[in-house]
């Protein structure tokens, strides 16, 4: 089975297309260069959001609390606050305890901010649109973003004050919890589509919106939302934001923090939440698509699929807006749970509830399968029809037909084996469904060894 | 290129692990250990593993490391442990230390390893992950080399179409889950409190 | 250094892995040590994914380093326990302390 | 090549991959189930420790039958062993054809699996002596069972590691519940420190042989233990033995290190620091199951690590030669420092640790001996095979014996415990006076201590002589095994003395005037008098003969 998305490059390659066809120099400087933008790109992606959510909090919780929020800064809306919060924090003077161990409390908001950006690198915005498009994308963005715990607990640590200690020590405690339902509830997705490239999780919901995973399953349906509380968890939002908590701890981790260090926790955590909330949307929400097919397949086929791209790219953003408004919403609506209700939701409801959802995910195709005959309620779309994907093998794969993309390979394959076949280039994909006549002559597993 | 960044990334590993011997403060080393251990994993990168790196990064990095210094913080009786050491026993490790790496330096920069390689691949047949990690067409490629072999299929280890022995890490993949309960039952024995028959509900989870 | 091959991987390798060795015969603390055991597992590792690449080692070494890794936090665990129970009964975590048994 | 046939092949290997490894998968239950049942809380109604008995005696009938259709190629004479045959359903397919299994990563043969035999016996026992002196107390019995069936897995796997990578999981699964059983009295100072001395140079020594592993599955391109030679060999060509030569340099680096790590669980000097005092601050019953049943399976990982350098090619000889000297060296430097400072102990278990060292000694005797007559120059007096034969018959009897007489001993420690709160040696004065049950103890302990020292009538005098025998016969090889043989005799000699000052002080010794006359419960009595039998049977009966026959058979298997 061909994967629709293979062949699309990304987002420097086609810069790198782009720059070699104005200047030409060497292809590596070329591809420095288009490296350099698409970063310049990222941090500006990186950015926005939190200067845009940081406003839309202020706005949303107004409103929640039946006030108006900024109002002048900018204009009507006071839309340029936080700029102007921005350009006041800059200014202030940056001030470290005589208590605290200078060089761990100068480095830790760094640590944070570049486990936050680096996040990104891994996510696709639109089609093909990734930085480092890798197959086990989506374990690698977990990792990255997992490793802002570490600037956060050495900034509690390093801060020298009890407050901070507290919160340092509560922030480790539920990240390293909260990571295991975060696993097992994003792993799903991945048990469905068969890989964890999320170029690809994402690619498998095209059509309508029923393609979903969201609405693959009764399962995969609970499980976006323990996503979702998970994720607020682990980017210890209210109702779990007990890292801060700032009516017992005064500010948690970041007590002793001022101007441009205090800032930068503040960036990383509203880039992390638009992270947490891409990430949901391409496990679980359609990713770039609109969910109306005919939009999507009109657009993908004109002018080399760019604008259905830049389409998907809004449509993206717009979703995961929606859902960081939602967190906003959250935590103006809840009240902050205790340290120890926090512990006890994540091991003793979400881990079990998972646990749960992660078999049932596994077990109802199968139901389906047997009763059906098909592996979803709904008529088959792209995920039902999904074949697992074995590895290119580095020898000839018998497949009935040849790869369109046949991608340079160092071994030498012209050696088949058994009459009736016939090679092609190792990048392809030999399937389940292939005919098992096609099998080459039996083989016997010589395993030395026995003396 | 590629030169330059392994140049960062083998300057940043060796750094980290020598500040984290040099250092006096046990949280600085859990800092200079971290960063060690992340540039190990840019190393991975460049070795095209890109799963191993991953893994790396969340569960040495993110997981091991955090409880290491989750420890720090548990036992700590100052705000920062300074550890003081004798002299003599510093010169004395840091000359065997010496020694050693001379000794293993010494030892494989004098195997001849790409000939090596080539003779016992053709003798034996071999496993080589030729294949680029992340390339032109932005695929990484281990993942499912990695799933395949964990549940006990070997596709790359094929030659001439018949299976050569290597194996498949079913077993190890799934006896080191029994190891892991166990060794969970047994951390977790450690650290709960012993429950005192006829007294109160334990308490509600753990204070912080 | 015209380009980068095996032995500069296994010699970051062997740097970490004597790093770890001195870090374990020097330091106090028990946590300490304990980074010092990281730091050889990871000197290994670097050599494992490293062979996997040059050698005809292959996939095999990359299997390695995945399990030593979960092994490795395994064993941190339950060293940590293990510490923290200490520190429990001793008020200390200096390995240097431990002398009740002696003889 | 299509996924279909590779999944048939993966089928078609595993249902007798798994055939064999039943016992280990019976255990692994038994740890899910001891778990569950205070889930469910029916571990008020039944206890943990027959959960782990039950699971653990059917793990044991289950290595009982395969043990028995390999030893009789399916006719047993018995009625009881052949329904057991077919209620496991054995199969010759399964279990019956030796070779690797799990597609190579471990090894089914008549080694590994009277190994695995011996500590699943073990493993029984040591639940019973459990039950018996009560030191996991009803709470904490799941944690205690499970920890101790982890670890025997790991053991398990470790006698039948075929590979580098599990030999490395093996230690690691057997090492790091044993810490936690160390520290398992966590309330007291002692066992706290034992088991972060333990837990800390165990961690650093796992890790110097990981380090090492690399090296050689780097250098010889793959981690299969048998190929070992082959590959170096075939690396080498014509190539002499010589250290200036950087992949002999290299693959001796390598071994050493794992060597490290395996001679750290055996605690042979100079990585034996812990022992004592892991001995001391754990409670005897777990000093009895470490000094016995990590001590085995690291003695059959280092044989199938050695054995994997077999070749009769000039380097291998060399290379091996070269290695078997140097563990004969450790054996002999071990067994003199372990004698050396039992003399001054005053404490029962640290002197039963120290013993445990001088005991490491003689068995890596064997193993010295087995490497240099392993590769022996063609040419010499002794035939390579047989010689070696005769090495590996030689350890595998004594770990027989030493299996029966260390328990007696920790578990003689064990019950006096629980009756004089003390485990000095001083606490042992006259007890020789107390009931009747308390005489058998004394008895049974000192039948443990004389088969210790290899006194004539008891199991360990045979087993010290297979090993005498075999490393001197290793001797018309090398000279420096005559060297070390004598001085193994003098070991022997200077032994005698602090076992016999424990004997005399249980025997001769007046009782402190202000104890109590020690009554010990008789079922404990049985139970010691049960487990110091075979030491008595094996020194002067028939069985001794069967059992070294069987060794001898085992032994033999290897080499075929």
């Amino acid at each position: 089975m061909m994967l629709p998305m293979a062949a699309t490059p990304t987002i420097v390659e086609s810069l790198a297309g782009w720059l070699a066809s104005w200047i030409s120099s060497s292809p590596d400087a070329v591809r420095f260069v288009a490296a350099a933008l698409h970063i310049g790109l990222l941090a500006a992606f990186f950015g926005l959001p939190a200067f845009a959510f940081i406003w839309a909090e202020r706005k949303v919780s107004a409103r929640i609390q039946d006030r108006l929020g900024p109002t002048h800064t900018g204009g009507r809306f006071g839309w340029l606050q936080s700029l102007a919060d921005g350009i006041k924090l800059i200014q202030k003077e940056d001030l470290a305890p005589a208590a605290a161990d200078r060089m761990l409390f100068r480095v830790s908001p760094y640590l944070v901010v570049i486990a936050s950006f680096a996040s990104f690198l891994f996510m696709p915005f639109s089609n093909g649109w990734v930085a480092v498009a890798l197959d086990c994308g989506l374990f690698i963005g977990m990792a990255v973003l997992s490793l802002e715990v570490l600037g956060v607990v050495l900034a509690g640590y390093s801060s020298g004050s009890k407050w901070s200690l507290f919160g340092g020590m509560r922030e480790t405690a539920q990240m390293v919890s909260y990571e295991v339902p975060l696993g097992l509830t994003a792993v799903i997705p991945v048990l469905i589509c068969g890989t964890m490239n999320l170029n690809e999780i994402c690619q498998m919901q095209s059509g309508w919106f029923t393609n979903w995973l969201v609405f693959h399953s009764p399962f995969t349906f609970v499980a976006f939302f323990v996503f979702f509380v998970v994720t607020l968890a682990s980017n210890k939002r209210a109702p779990f934001d007990l890292a801060e908590a700032e009516s017992e701890l005064v500010g948690g981790f970041h007590t002793e923090y001022s101007g441009m260090r205090w800032s930068f926790f503040f960036l990383a955590e509203y880039a992390s939440m638009f992270f947490v909330s891409g990430l949901g949307v391409l496990l679980f929400l359609g990713g770039w698509w609109t969910g109306i097919a005919p939009i999507d397949s009109a657009l993908s086929e004109v002018l080399g699929g760019y604008p259905g791209r830049v389409l998907g790219l809004l449509v993206f953003l717009t979703k995961s807006s929606l859902l960081v408004v939602v967190q906003i919403w959250v935590r103006w609506t809840l009240p902050r749970l205790r340290i120890d209700q926090v512990m006890e939701t994540c091991l003793k409801y979400l881990v079990p509830i998972s646990c749960f959802l992660f078999i049932g995910s596994v077990m109802y195709p199968l139901v389906l399968l047997s009763a059906l005959g098909r592996p979803t309620l709904l008529p088959v779309n792209s995920i039902g029809t999904r074949v697992p994907v074995l590895p290119p093998a580095a020898v000839p794969v018998t497949t009935p037909h040849d790869h369109p993309h046949d991608h340079s390979h160092p071994h030498d394959h012209n050696h088949g084996h058994g009459p009736g076949e016939h090679s092609h280039g190792p990048g392809g994909h030999s399937s389940l469904d292939r005919d098992p006549a096609e099998k080459p002559a039996a083989r016997e597993v010589t395993l030395r060894g026995g003396r | 290129m590629s030169v330059l960044v392994f140049a960062i990334f083998a300057l940043a590993a060796c750094g980290g692990a020598l500040a984290v011997v040099l250092s006096q403060n046990v949280v600085r080393m859990a800092f200079w250990l971290i960063i060690s251990l992340s540039s190990v994993a840019g190393l991975f990168f460049l070795l095209n593993a890109d799963f191993v790196g991953a893994t790396q990064l969340l569960i040495y990095v993110g997981g091991t490391v955090v409880l290491l210094i989750f420890g720090v913080m548990l036992t700590a009786q100052g705000p920062y442990v300074n550890l003081k050491t004798n002299p003599a026993e510093v010169v004395i490790s840091l000359a065997i230390g010496g020694v050693v790496f001379a000794m293993l330096v010494a030892a494989f920069s004098g195997v001849n390893w790409s000939a090596n390689s080539e003779r016992l691949t053709a003798e034996f047949g071999t496993a080589t992950l030729q294949t680029p990690g992340y390339n032109q067409q932005g695929e990484g490629s281990t993942v499912r080399r990695i799933g395949g072999a964990l549940s006990g299929l070997r596709t790359e280890s094929l030659r001439d179409g018949r299976a050569i022995e290597r194996p498949g890490y079913l077993l190890p993949f799934e006896i080191v889950s029994v190891h892991l309960l166990v060794v969970l039952v047994g951390a977790s024995y450690l650290a709960r409190a012993k429950r005192r028959s006829g007294g109160s509900e334990p308490g509600a989870g753990p204070t912080v | 250094m015209d380009s980068v091959g095996l032995n500069h991987y296994l010699f970051v390798g062997a740097v970490l892995f004597v790093c770890g060795i001195v870090c374990m015969a020097t330091k106090r603390n028990a946590i300490g040590v304990l980074m010092g055991v990281e730091l050889v597992l990871n000197g290994a590792n670097i050599n494992f994914v490293a062979l996997s690449r040059y050698t005809p080692l292959g996939l095999d070494g990359q299997v390695s380093s995945m399990f030593v890794i979960v092994l490795a936090a395994a064993e941190a665990a339950v060293a940590l326990a293990i510490a923290l129970n200490f520190y429990n009964n001793h008020l200390s975590i200096d390995v240097d302390r431990a002398d009740d048994l002696r003889g | 090549m299509t996924a279909n046939t590779l999944i048939h092949d993966l089928l078609r290997e595993l249902p007798r991959s798994v055939e064999i490894f039943v016992p280990e998968l019976i255990l692994s239950a038994t740890v899910v189930c001891l778990l569950l049942s205070r889930i469910v809380g029916c571990d008020k109604k039944i206890p943990p420790c027959w959960t782990a008995i039950i699971g653990s005696l059917l793990a044991f009938m289950a290595i009982f039958a395969q043990f028995m259709y390999l030893k009789s190629g399916a006719d047993a004479k018995t009625q009881v062993v052949r329904s057991l045959f077919e209620i496991l359903q054995l199969s010759a397919d399964g279990v019956g054809t030796i070779g690797p299994y799990f597609s190579g990563l471990l090894m089914h043969d008549h080694f590994g699996t009277l190994f695995r035999l011996g500590l699943l016996l073990f493993l029984v026992l040591m639940i019973t002596l459990t039950v018996l002196t009560g030191i996991p107390d009803s709470e904490d019995g799941p944690d205690f069972y499970a920890l101790m069936c982890g670890a025997t897995v790991g053991m398990l796997l470790a006698v039948t590691a075929n590979n580098l990578l599990m030999l490395f999981v093996a230690v690691e699964m057997m090492s790091v519940p044993s810490y936690v059983m160390v520290g398992f009295l966590k309330g007291r100072k002692l066992s706290s420190e034992a088991a972060l001395k333990y837990v800390v140079y165990g961690a650093g020594t796992a890790g110097v042989m990981l380090y090492g592993i690399s090296l050689i599955a780097g250098l010889l391109g793959s981690g299969s233990l048998p190929e070992m030679g082959d590959r170096f060999a075939f690396l080498m060509g014509k190539q002499t033995f010589s250290l200036a030569s950087g992949e002999t340099i290299t693959l001796v680096l390598g071994i050493i290190m794992v060597l490290v790590g395996l001679a750290f669980k055996l605690s042979l000097v100079p990585f034996h620091f812990w022992a004592p005092d892991a001995f001391e601050g754990a409670s005897a019953e777990v000093g009895g199951f470490l000094s016995v049943g990590s001590k085995a399976a690291v003695f059959a990982l280092m044989v199938r690590f050695v054995l994997g350098f077999d070749g009769e090619v000039p380097v291998l000889q060399s290379l091996s030669t070269f290695l078997g000297i140097g563990l004969g060296v450790m054996a002999v430097i071990s067994m003199t420092f372990g004698n050396l400072a039992a003399y001054t102990q005053t404490n029962m278990k640290r002197l039963l640790a120290y013993s445990t060292i001088a005991h490491a000694g003689y068995m890596l005797l064997a193993v010295s001996a087995l490497l240099v007559t392993l590769n022996a120059p063609s040419g010499s007096s002794v035939n390579p095979s047989e010689g070696a034969v005769h090495c590996v018959e030689g350890l595998t009897y004594y770990l027989a014996v030493y299996l029966f007489m260390n328990l007696t001993a920790f578990a003689v420690v064990a019950l006096v415990r629980n009756e004089t709160f003390s485990e000095e040696i001083s606490a042992y004065r006259g007890l020789i006076s107390g009931g009747p049950a308390t005489k058998v103890l004394c008895v049974c302990l000192a039948f443990s201590l004389f088969s210790l020292v290899g006194l004539p009538p008891f199991g360990g005098f045979f087993a010290k002589v297979l090993i005498f025998m075999a490393a001197f016969n290793a001797g018309s090889i090398h000279w420096i095994m005559w060297v070390f043989v004598v001085i193994a005799g003098m070991n022997t000699a200077f032994s005698l003395y602090y076992y016999l000052r424990v004997l005399k002080t249980i025997f001769i010794d007046p009782p402190p005037a202000d104890r109590l006359p020690v009554n010990a419960p008789s079922l404990a009595g049985w139970y010691v008098a049960l487990i110091a039998l075979p030491l008595v049977v094996l020194g002067m009966s028939p069985l001794q003969d069967d059992l070294s026959r069987t060794a001898q058979f085992v032994a033999s298997s290897l080499f075929k």
